[in-house]
């Protein structure tokens, strides 16, 4: 039903981050982090109005803004994504000089980009929600600013981002050309009656395909990926690594999963995602086993979990996908926040030769570490087997079996770089310099909470299931 | 069954290491306490288990069952006579694996002890539960602690011994993971409704061609656990590395649970497949036995020469499981329990010498029992426990593995016998470089006989080992009609195995008591 | 009256040329140029639609379209100028801190 | 006349494109890029939108080129940078380049007659878009808000003179 | 008290467990009063259970106490069950009366041995063992007798295990005795499968119920005689027995003369339906038992170490009792493996206190004229020495005669031809022994000079004692000729063996007989008279006249040297290069080649992770073009 409520969320973060703007220039540079409380606080409120929005499926402008059950979880995703982040980042500014208010204002401007896109059925609508989301993620990579890397990743970032927007605008213009119009709806129901210029809007799909497969880093789409996880700042890295997949992912659930049924030519396009899913599973794990960087493992092992994802698209099975972006989202943001753990004033340490003996060194760091990349790995119980469980035996019951059987031994190469950071945490003795403040109760509470989140999804998901089925509910059954 | 036994024997370590977080790290004796404490209450509990296990049915018994995640991932446990004594080895032996690392280990004990509780849920787990789901979660669950063992307290190539390991028994899992997805959409797509129960799927007859596959995934990754022959390799290495009490759960329990997934799982299953691929994995068996003997025969590190055994020790079991007779299955589980004893056993000893000497390797000792009178007694036994000589477990287990092989195949029966020499060659040998012959150094002059501790912890294993040996019975007895029941299934879909009574002589009235011989024909029909 | 495919053509090898400029210029404004130029080839093929389709939405799009650009512009450039400031350079080669 | 007038357009705007391609000098490049644009904006012209027209002139030519001036005079590189040397890059990504053409051609292709030689009579008149802005693509146009807000924060925070800088 | 005949192995064992647990604490004497105690209360019982038994009525024979089931799963069933019929008696009364004397024995020899209590244990242990090889009433208890037997020889084999040669020594006869195991667990499969149970008196029943067709008991009896061989060291398993001389030398008499090394014999005699049913397996035990008698005998000359000289006359006399069974004369077997049992032992215990005397010498070059510093061992070896000769009116003539003439009445003239010149060799190579160790001229070293002591009266008493029934113990079975009752021993065993359809010898044939073998003992004594006493140089003239006939001998024809080179080097060394070139190179190989290839191949695809934004760029093309190529084409 049409109510202006639906805007509600959006508009709260809108405000908050204006309001952050506005006060940061009140501020002294020390405390900066009141701002984050305050964004902190906007969240919340933004979380609480999706809750109460549940099954009510507001909606206004006509499609272009609609709150089914599915933008609703996906939005409350997204807030707890972001103010973990913000959490993580309240220390992290200071220590790691990238100590600016705005970086506040631009996480906010980042959710509502995603808000955005999840929440429409409309094609231009979602690109200015990607445009809103990248370019708010351009500058937070760049956000470092005395740090070269930082800067190069930014400039990456941007560069290939804009590049791959083009093929996005033209695809669009594609579309626009063969449906007249870029509501999805319309496009697909053109789809369905499969006109003239189905040529056309094929090259369309494919090539807004493109524009998100770049999001959401699918090989061949995905090389910006590890330069650029691995130069932004790490709690930006870990918003990178999980906001916009998420928010990409939901698009293609929304656009393209209505086309399968019209198969012929679009089983074309399902041939081309199952040879990118591939690519992106085998691609990812074989080049995060040499890599040294931490950061960078964690870069190209998203790169391989996106592909692992792409197979519950594959699978037509909304609602594991859906389970696998939630659980990935806390163990990869664990993973993340564990690793800024690892760090002093001034003084990240991302080698793996820094790793070494820390295990025990600092016992609960390295325990909760070594619980998500089992999770990552996807070992029982956590959420991570939960979540590849799920997705494969979709898989096969779409008689996807030898998409199933890559994906399995791609994960069993994957298990070994994982293990390989906890051989060095666990089985090396520690290299002397390494010591951390380890004083950060912020970092601390991301890390129970991600904890939390990995073993309760893990063992007793059962009310998070019964959330995923309604918002999944929403989308066309085909 | 109103008490959860079932579940409180499998978490009851689980909430052991709870615990024992808690436990600040220099109260090391107050850690090992608690450890202790938890295994020990752990093992009466399951002792319950036997005493209340009602040998007359082939149900699972002490079943608990409730939904989990829905999708027919149930919570779902329940023993039956198979899995009763799996699960009595494993709560029996990690008492005395705390016991036997109390001083071996000195570093990072609370972790140690932590992951050795975990471990223990997670073989218990493996054995007791029914649902394929909640199987695979523990059969996973249960590397992680492993995995630790080995890395950490293990020996010089501990992480390439740990990796390998982890990784080959994965590669394996991961593909039963891939054929149990398989197995549950094919349920789903036949009846429409979710399962993951292995009672249901028992009820399934899929055709021999998906049999096939499946049973390659299934096959593949309790091959690599068991293991057979060419997936052998992972076991030296982790067993040479890993610290004693690791090694001790790793060759009593751990290998088990590979036998364990043929007959619960493998073999009722895929029948069909299982009789195509029977004369494959039977050679495979009988190279193992051989060709395990003959590595053990020259091997330089004592663990080493085990493991190898370890691999001849399978080779027969799973050959005896392939034969399908009631004899030759009951003799395989039987000589699971004895395997887990005698090698375990045998593992305590080289932990022992290693405590004293730090060395493993056999040109080092020599002369030990003039120095260590006790310990020559116990390593005696235990040696000729592995050997198989009559009177102790061994002999039991292997007579009937032998038998059921001799009933089913003469020739893979002529075969499989060499281990009776060989095994005398290999252990003896061994026994006779490290213990006999002039004291090789003036070391092993210092060498201290077994102290208290160890003597307690080695007291229970050889009465257990002359228990088994003389009086069979008591176990035998609960497996009978498991046993019966799991070859009815899976002689009802091929016949070639079925054994009619008439063509035999009945047997000598006073030596079948008449309750048995009718089972024993229920069984053949 | 032209065929308005000849504008569409046109504006694909535009599209075209400015992934050519893209590839061979080697300072980071003039790729960014490029980038432009192909973002207004699709512009081109908006409108030309929309004249095709005879409704004025294909250019209300291209109007957010120019929007867009003009933000990435703004972000962009202060980008590039960052990296400047950093490298003293807008080279791309000078780019690769980062690889592997 | 419209004719001659499309081609001339065309012509230059490709021609001042290829001449930004082959020139070194960024001052150039983003003036060829001017002339380009507002090239572009006369086939608006030609096509019935005036406003996009305007609003393509103005905002490219006017407003960005001046931000690439801007940005290159700050820059200030004494020499020019030539184009690219490495040879494998430059062949692999030309023959790319017209391989996507090709496709993008055969893409169109169906679509290629399709297209009337004249389409509706509606002229994007200021009025007719403006009444469309607010009423069907009010919400976009309120994310453009969004959009230019984030941009301008992203700018400034990138690269504002910090307090010890 | 018959009905407790089944206590007799138990009494050894709880002595066993007592020892083993609580040796460590316990005082040496009562040690020693246990150990003998145990070992004398079975041997009364044996005594009154035969006495019983003579009463019990052949139909009512075996006597069966089944205490509970042992291994039962499917057709495989065996109980933990003793029987009683004269065979068992027999052999019961012959381990436990010579095993008490030895025991005793062992007292004086063992005395001043630090494993004094070890020692005892391992013998009761042994005694257990053997009395439930004996006693077992299915053939799969046996079993457990069988290889019990096999582990106390091996442990007492290697008793001084400091001494790399008797470690080795007990492990080579575990392992020969294991192949030997191997063959008779299938033949017990066999029986087991077949005749659908262990029970001997269920075998029979399915023998005598015509169950069992003539190729499979052939089978099955060559299966079981090769496991016989192994244990009564045969050819061509025979190896361990010398050997195992390294063993202390009352374990010598007991295990590897009196008892143990005879429980092949035993177990044939047991099985005789079997071998009877099957002509040809009866053969082959008659052809290897003569083989190995005359083969061992041959080996005996040359030997210089009095024990192995004793262990190789064991072997043969071995064979005799296997030609015995072979030519169906059970009875004349078993005869003979009870008398043996009483010489036998009698020579090596004899042997040992001649060692004793000489503070542990062996080496008969280093002996001599010791007749007179040796009152009492010498008689007792003399005796020994005479009975084996097979000099008449002694046991061995009875039995050894009894076997010949059997073999003969058989028309075996081939086998009975060898067991002659066994006869003569045996007879030659005792009486060697005897003139070298005791006649001549004195070749002793100064310190075995110096303290050259008869052995303590504990030790000699058993001397005494077997000396005496080496004499009398023949007359229990006195030759046909003597008439037709004179045999009680083949009477007293008839209801185990049914009468073999007694040989149709005239009396005149006997006696010619008789005569040809007591011609040919004398005439061995005689040579060797001639040779050791006459003219000593004699035999280093035969030498050197056929110095190869005289090393082969002397090496014992190479076969442990053979052996070694066929089967044992080549299994070590095979397994050392397939392990290394197998095992770790291509098993290991292929792991680990895989892990690295992967791990190459990550690194080769990070090359294209080159840092160049237009590299990343031109990746995006590709893929853009390559997707639009396959969605177009």
């Amino acid at each position: 039903m049409s109510n202006i409520a639906a805007l509600f969320p959006l508009v709260i973060i809108v405000a908050g981050a204006l309001l952050v703007l506005v006060l940061e220039v009140f501020l002294k540079r020390e405390n900066k982090s009141y701002l984050g409380f305050l964004s902190i606080l906007f969240l919340i409120v933004c979380g609480f109005l999706c809750v109460r929005f549940w099954n009510k499926d507001y909606a206004y402008f006509g499609q272009a803004l609609f709150l089914d059950n599915l933008a609703l979880f996906l939005a409350l995703l997204f807030c707890v994504a972001v103010a973990f982040i913000i959490l993580l980042c309240l220390k992290y500014i200071s220590s790691q000089d990238a100590n600016h208010g705005e970086i506040f204002a631009l996480l906010l401007l980042a959710l509502s980009g995603m808000m955005i896109m999840t929440s429409s059925s409309d094609l231009l609508v979602i690109f200015l929600g990607l445009e809103v989301l990248s370019i708010s993620c351009y500058a937070l990579a760049g956000l470092r600013r005395k740090d070269e890397r930082s800067g190069e990743a930014a400039l990456k970032y941007f560069l290939l981002g804009s590049f791959a927007s083009a093929f996005l605008v033209l695809g669009l213009a594609f579309l626009y050309g063969a449906s007249g119009s870029l509501r999805i709806p319309v496009v697909i129901d053109h789809f369905r009656a499969g006109s003239a210029a189905g040529l056309l809007s094929l090259a369309g799909l494919a090539l807004v395909l493109v524009g998100f497969g770049f999001k959401i880093a699918l090989v061949p789409f995905h090389m910006w990926t590890p330069d650029v996880y691995e130069g932004a700042p790490t709690p930006v890295t870990a918003l990178f690594s999980v906001g916009p997949k998420a928010a990409g992912f939901a698009v293609l659930l929304r656009v393209f999963l209505n086309f399968w049924p019209a198969s012929g030519e679009t089983g074309l396009i399902f041939w081309v995602l199952w040879v990118i899913s591939v690519l992106t599973m085998v691609i990812g794990n074989l080049v995060a086993l040499r890599q040294t960087n931490v950061k960078r493992i964690l870069a190209y092992s998203s790169i391989a979990h996106a592909g692992y994802i792409l197979v519950a698209v594959l699978a037509k099975d909304n609602a594991s996908l859906i389970f696998y972006l939630t659980a990935y989202l806390f163990m990869n943001i664990g993973a993340f926040a564990a690793v800024i753990g690892l760090s002093k004033k001034g003084k990240e340490y991302l080698e793996l030769e820094d790793f070494a003996g820390i295990g025990f060194k600092y016992p609960w760091l390295g325990a909760t570490f070594a619980i998500f990349l089992f999770s990552l790995a996807g070992f029982p119980p956590t959420a991570g087997f939960l979540a590849k469980f799920y997705v494969f035996s979709a898989a096969v019951r779409a008689d996807l079996v030898p998409l199933v059987i890559i994906g399995v031994l791609a994960s069993l190469v994957s298990v070994f770089y994982y293990l390989r950071i906890i051989v060095y945490m666990y089985m090396r003795d520690p290299s002397g310099e390494v010591d951390i403040d380890i004083e950060n109760p912020a970092l601390f509470l991301v890390l129970f909470l991600c904890l939390y989140g990995v073993l309760q999804l893990g063992i007793f998901p059962g009310n998070i299931l019964v959330l995923i089925k309604q918002a999944v509910a929403s989308l066309p059954v085909l | 069954m109103s008490f959860p036994i079932l579940s409180v024997v499998t978490f009851l370590p689980l909430l052991g290491a709870i615990l024992l977080i808690f436990i600040p790290a220099p109260k090391k004796n107050v850690q090992r306490g608690l450890a202790l404490a938890f295994t020990f209450v752990v093992f009466f509990v399951s002792l319950a288990l036997y005493f209340q296990f009602d040998s007359t049915t082939p149900e699972p018994q002490f079943v608990e069952k409730a939904a989990w995640l829905g999708y027919g991932i149930n919570y779902h446990m329940g023993i039956d006579g198979i899995s009763l004594f799996l699960v009595l080895l494993t709560t029996f032996l990690f008492p005395i694996a705390v016991l036997s690392s109390w001083t071996y280990i000195q570093k990072r004990v609370k972790e140690y002890l932590l992951f050795m509780l975990l471990l223990e849920t997670g073989i218990l787990g493996v054995f007791v539960s029914l649902n394929l789901f909640l199987f695979y979660v523990f059969w996973e669950a249960m590397l992680i602690p492993m995995y630790f063992l080995i890395g950490v307290w293990g020996g010089p190539r501990r992480i390439y011994a740990t990796l390998k390991f982890v990784l080959m028994t994965m590669f394996g899992s991961l593909l039963m993971l891939v054929s149990i997805f398989v197995l549950y959409s094919l349920y789903y797509k036949a009846t429409g409704v979710y399962s993951f129960n292995i009672f249901d799927y028992y009820k399934m007859i899929l055709n021999p061609q998906v049999q096939g596959w499946l049973f390659l995934g299934f096959g593949l990754a309790f091959a690599i656990k068991v293991p057979m022959f060419p997936f052998h390799t992972w076991l030296p290495d982790a067993h040479v590395e890993a610290p004693t009490a690791g090694s001790v759960i790793l060759a009593a329990v751990l290998l088990k649970m590979g036998t364990y997934g043929f007959l619960r799982f493998a073999l009722p299953l895929f029948p069909d497949a299982l009789m195509k691929f029977l004369p494959l994995l039977a050679v495979l068996s009988i190279i193992g036995i051989i060709y395990g003997g003959l590595m053990a025969l020259i091997q330089k590190d004592i663990k080493s020469l085990v493991a190898y055994s370890s691999v001849s020790h399978m080779g027969l079991i799973m050959l005896a499981v392939f034969s399908l007779n009631l004899e030759g299955i009951e003799g395989a589980i039987y000589q699971m329990l004895n395997h887990g004893l005698s090698t375990g056993a045998l593992f305590l000893i080289v932990g022992i010498l290693y405590e004293r000497s730090h060395t493993r390797l056999i040109k080092d000792f020599g002369g030990v029992a003039s120095q260590m009178p006790v310990f020559t007694a116990f390593f005696l036994v235990c040696m000729l426990s592995s050997v198989g000589l009559p009177g102790l477990n061994g002999f039991v287990g292997e007579i009937l593995c032998l038998f059921g092989v001799f009933q089913s195949h003469k020739i893979y029966a002529y075969l499989a016998i060499t281990t009776v020499i060989l095994a005398a060659a290999y252990l003896l040998w061994m026994y006779q470089r490290v213990m006999h012959g002039p004291v090789k150094n003036e070391k092993i002059l210092s060498f201290k006989d077994m102290n208290g501790r160890e003597i307690a912890y080695f007291v229970p294993i050889i009465i257990m080992m002359f228990w088994m040996g003389v009086y069979p019975q008591s176990f035998l007895r609960k497996m009978d009609t498991s046993v019966n029941h799991l070859l009815k299934r899976v002689r009802n879909r091929e016949k070639v195995f079925v054994r009619e009574v008439e063509n035999r002589v009945i047997p000598w009235e006073q030596i079948v008591p008449k309750k048995r011989a009718a089972e024993e024909k229920k069984g053949d029909e | 009256m032209i065929p308005i495919s000849y504008f569409f053509v046109l504006s694909i090898v535009l599209f075209a040329l400015g992934i050519l400029a893209f590839f061979i210029k080697r300072d980071l404004i003039t790729m960014f140029m490029a980038v432009e130029i192909m973002l207004n080839a699709a512009n081109l093929a908006f409108i030309a639609l929309a004249k095709a389709a005879g409704s004025l939405h294909g250019q209300v799009i291209v109007f957010f379209i120019i929007t867009v650009a003009a933000a990435e512009a703004a972000v962009g450039l202060a980008i590039i100028l960052l990296v400047f400031r950093q490298k003293k350079s807008i080279k791309t080669e000078d780019m690769r801190l980062m690889k592997g | 006349m419209a004719a001659f007038l499309f081609f001339l357009l065309a012509v230059t705007c490709v021609g001042s494109v290829l001449a930004m391609i082959i020139s070194r000098n960024q001052a150039h490049n983003a003036l060829f890029l001017v002339l380009a644009f507002t090239c572009l904006g006369g086939l608006f012209g030609l096509l019935d939108a005036p406003f996009i027209a305007a609003v393509q002139i103005i905002i490219y030519a006017g407003a960005i080129m001046v931000l690439f001036i801007f940005v290159v005079m700050m820059v200030n590189l004494r020499q020019g940078i030539t184009r690219e040397k490495k040879k494998w890059t430059l062949f692999f990504s030309g023959g790319l380049a017209i391989v996507l053409l090709v496709e993008l051609i055969l893409a169109i292709r169906g679509t290629f007659f399709a297209l009337g030689r004249t389409g509706g009579e509606k002229t994007g008149t200021p009025t007719e878009l403006g009444r469309l802005l607010f009423t069907d693509y009010l919400y976009p146009f309120e994310i453009t808000s969004v959009l230019i807000i984030a941009a301008l924060v992203g700018a400034i925070v990138l690269v504002k003179k910090g307090a010890k800088e | 008290m018959t009905e407790y005949f089944w206590l007799i192995p138990f009494i050894p064992g709880a002595s066993t467990l007592v020892l083993a647990v609580f040796g460590k604490w316990l005082p040496k004497k009562y040690v020693s009063y246990q150990a003998c105690l145990s070992v004398l209360a079975s041997f009364v019982i044996s005594v009154v259970s035969f006495l019983g038994l003579l009463k019990v009525s052949p139909e009512n024979l075996p006597l069966v106490k089944t205490l509970f089931g042992w291994i039962i799963s499917g057709v495989f069933s065996a109980n933990l069950s003793f029987q009683l019929d004269p065979l068992s008696t027999i052999m019961a009364l012959v381990v436990t009366g010579v095993g008490f004397l030895i025991h005793v024995y062992s007292v004086g020899y063992m005395a001043h041995d630090k494993g004094y209590t070890r020692y005892f244990t391992y013998l009761n242990l042994f005694t257990f063992a053997m009395l439930i090889l004996v006693m077992a009433s299915n053939i799969v208890l046996m079993f457990v007798g069988w290889e019990g037997v096999g582990l106390c020889s091996y442990l007492l084999i290697g008793f001084w295990f400091e001494k790399d040669s008797a470690a080795s020594a007990g492990k080579k006869a575990f392992i020969v005795n294991r192949i030997g195991d191997a063959a008779f667990i299938l033949g017990i499969f066999f029986i087991l499968i077949n005749l659908g149970s262990g029970e001997f008196r269920a075998i029979n029943e399915a023998i005598g119920g015509g169950l069992v067709s003539q190729g499979l008991a052939t089978l099955i009896a060559l299966l079981l005689f090769v496991g016989a061989t192994g244990k009564s060291a045969q050819i061509p398993l025979y190896v361990w027995l010398p050997d195992a001389m390294e063993g202390p030398t009352p374990v010598s008499a007991l295990i590897h003369a009196a008892t143990m090394v005879t429980a092949g014999v035993y177990m044939v005699s047991r099985m005789n339906l079997l071998f009877t049913l099957s002509g040809v397996a009866a053969q082959v035990v008659a052809l290897v038992g003569a083989l190995t008698a005359i083969y061992a005998a041959t080996m005996a000359l040359t030997q210089n170490d009095i024990k192995r000289v004793l262990a190789y006359s064991t072997i043969s006399q071995i064979g005799y009792m296997f030609i015995g069974c072979g030519v169906g004369a059970y009875a004349a077997g078993m005869f003979h493996l009870y008398t043996h049992a009483f010489f036998k032992s009698l020579l090596f215990l004899a042997a040992g206190s001649v060692m004793h005397a000489l503070s542990g010498e062996l080496d008969m070059r280093k002996m001599g004229g010791l007749r007179k510093y040796l009152p009492l061992t010498y008689p007792t070896f003399l005796i020994g020495a005479i009975a084996i000769a097979g000099v008449p009116f002694l046991s061995g003539f009875f039995s050894k005669d009894a076997i010949l003439t059997q073999a003969f009445a058989q028309r075996q003239y081939f086998i009975w031809a060898l067991g002659i010149m066994g006869a003569v060799l045996t007879a030659f190579y005792m009486f060697r022994l005897i003139f070298l160790t005791f006649f001549g001229q004195e070749r002793l070293d100064a310190q075995a000079r110096a303290h050259l002591h008869e052995s303590p009266r504990v030790m000699t008493l058993p001397l005494v004692i077997l000396a005496f029934f080496s004499v009398l113990a023949g007359y229990v079975g006195l030759p046909v000729v003597l008439g037709e009752k004179a045999n009680l021993f083949t009477r007293f065993l008839e209801p185990v063996f049914q009468p073999g359809h007694e040989a149709g010898l005239t009396m005149s044939m006997e006696w010619l007989l008789i005569l040809i073998s007591v011609a040919v003992a004398l005439c061995g004594i005689y040579i060797a008279y001639l040779f050791y006493l006459k003219s000593p140089h004699s035999p280093h003239r035969l030498v050197s006249r056929f110095p190869r006939v005289y090393k082969l001998l002397y090496n014992k024809y190479y076969v442990d040297e053979i052996y070694n080179a066929v089967f044992v080097n080549p299994t070590v060394k095979g397994s050392e290069a397939v392990y290394d070139n197998f095992d770790l190179k291509v098993i290991d190989g292929t792991i680990n080649g895989t892990a690295a290839a992967t791990g190459f191949t990550g690194k080769a695809l990070s090359l294209f992770q080159s840092g160049l934004v237009k590299d990343y760029a031109l990746a995006l093309l590709l893929g853009v073009i390559l997707f639009l190529g396959y969605l177009l084409l």
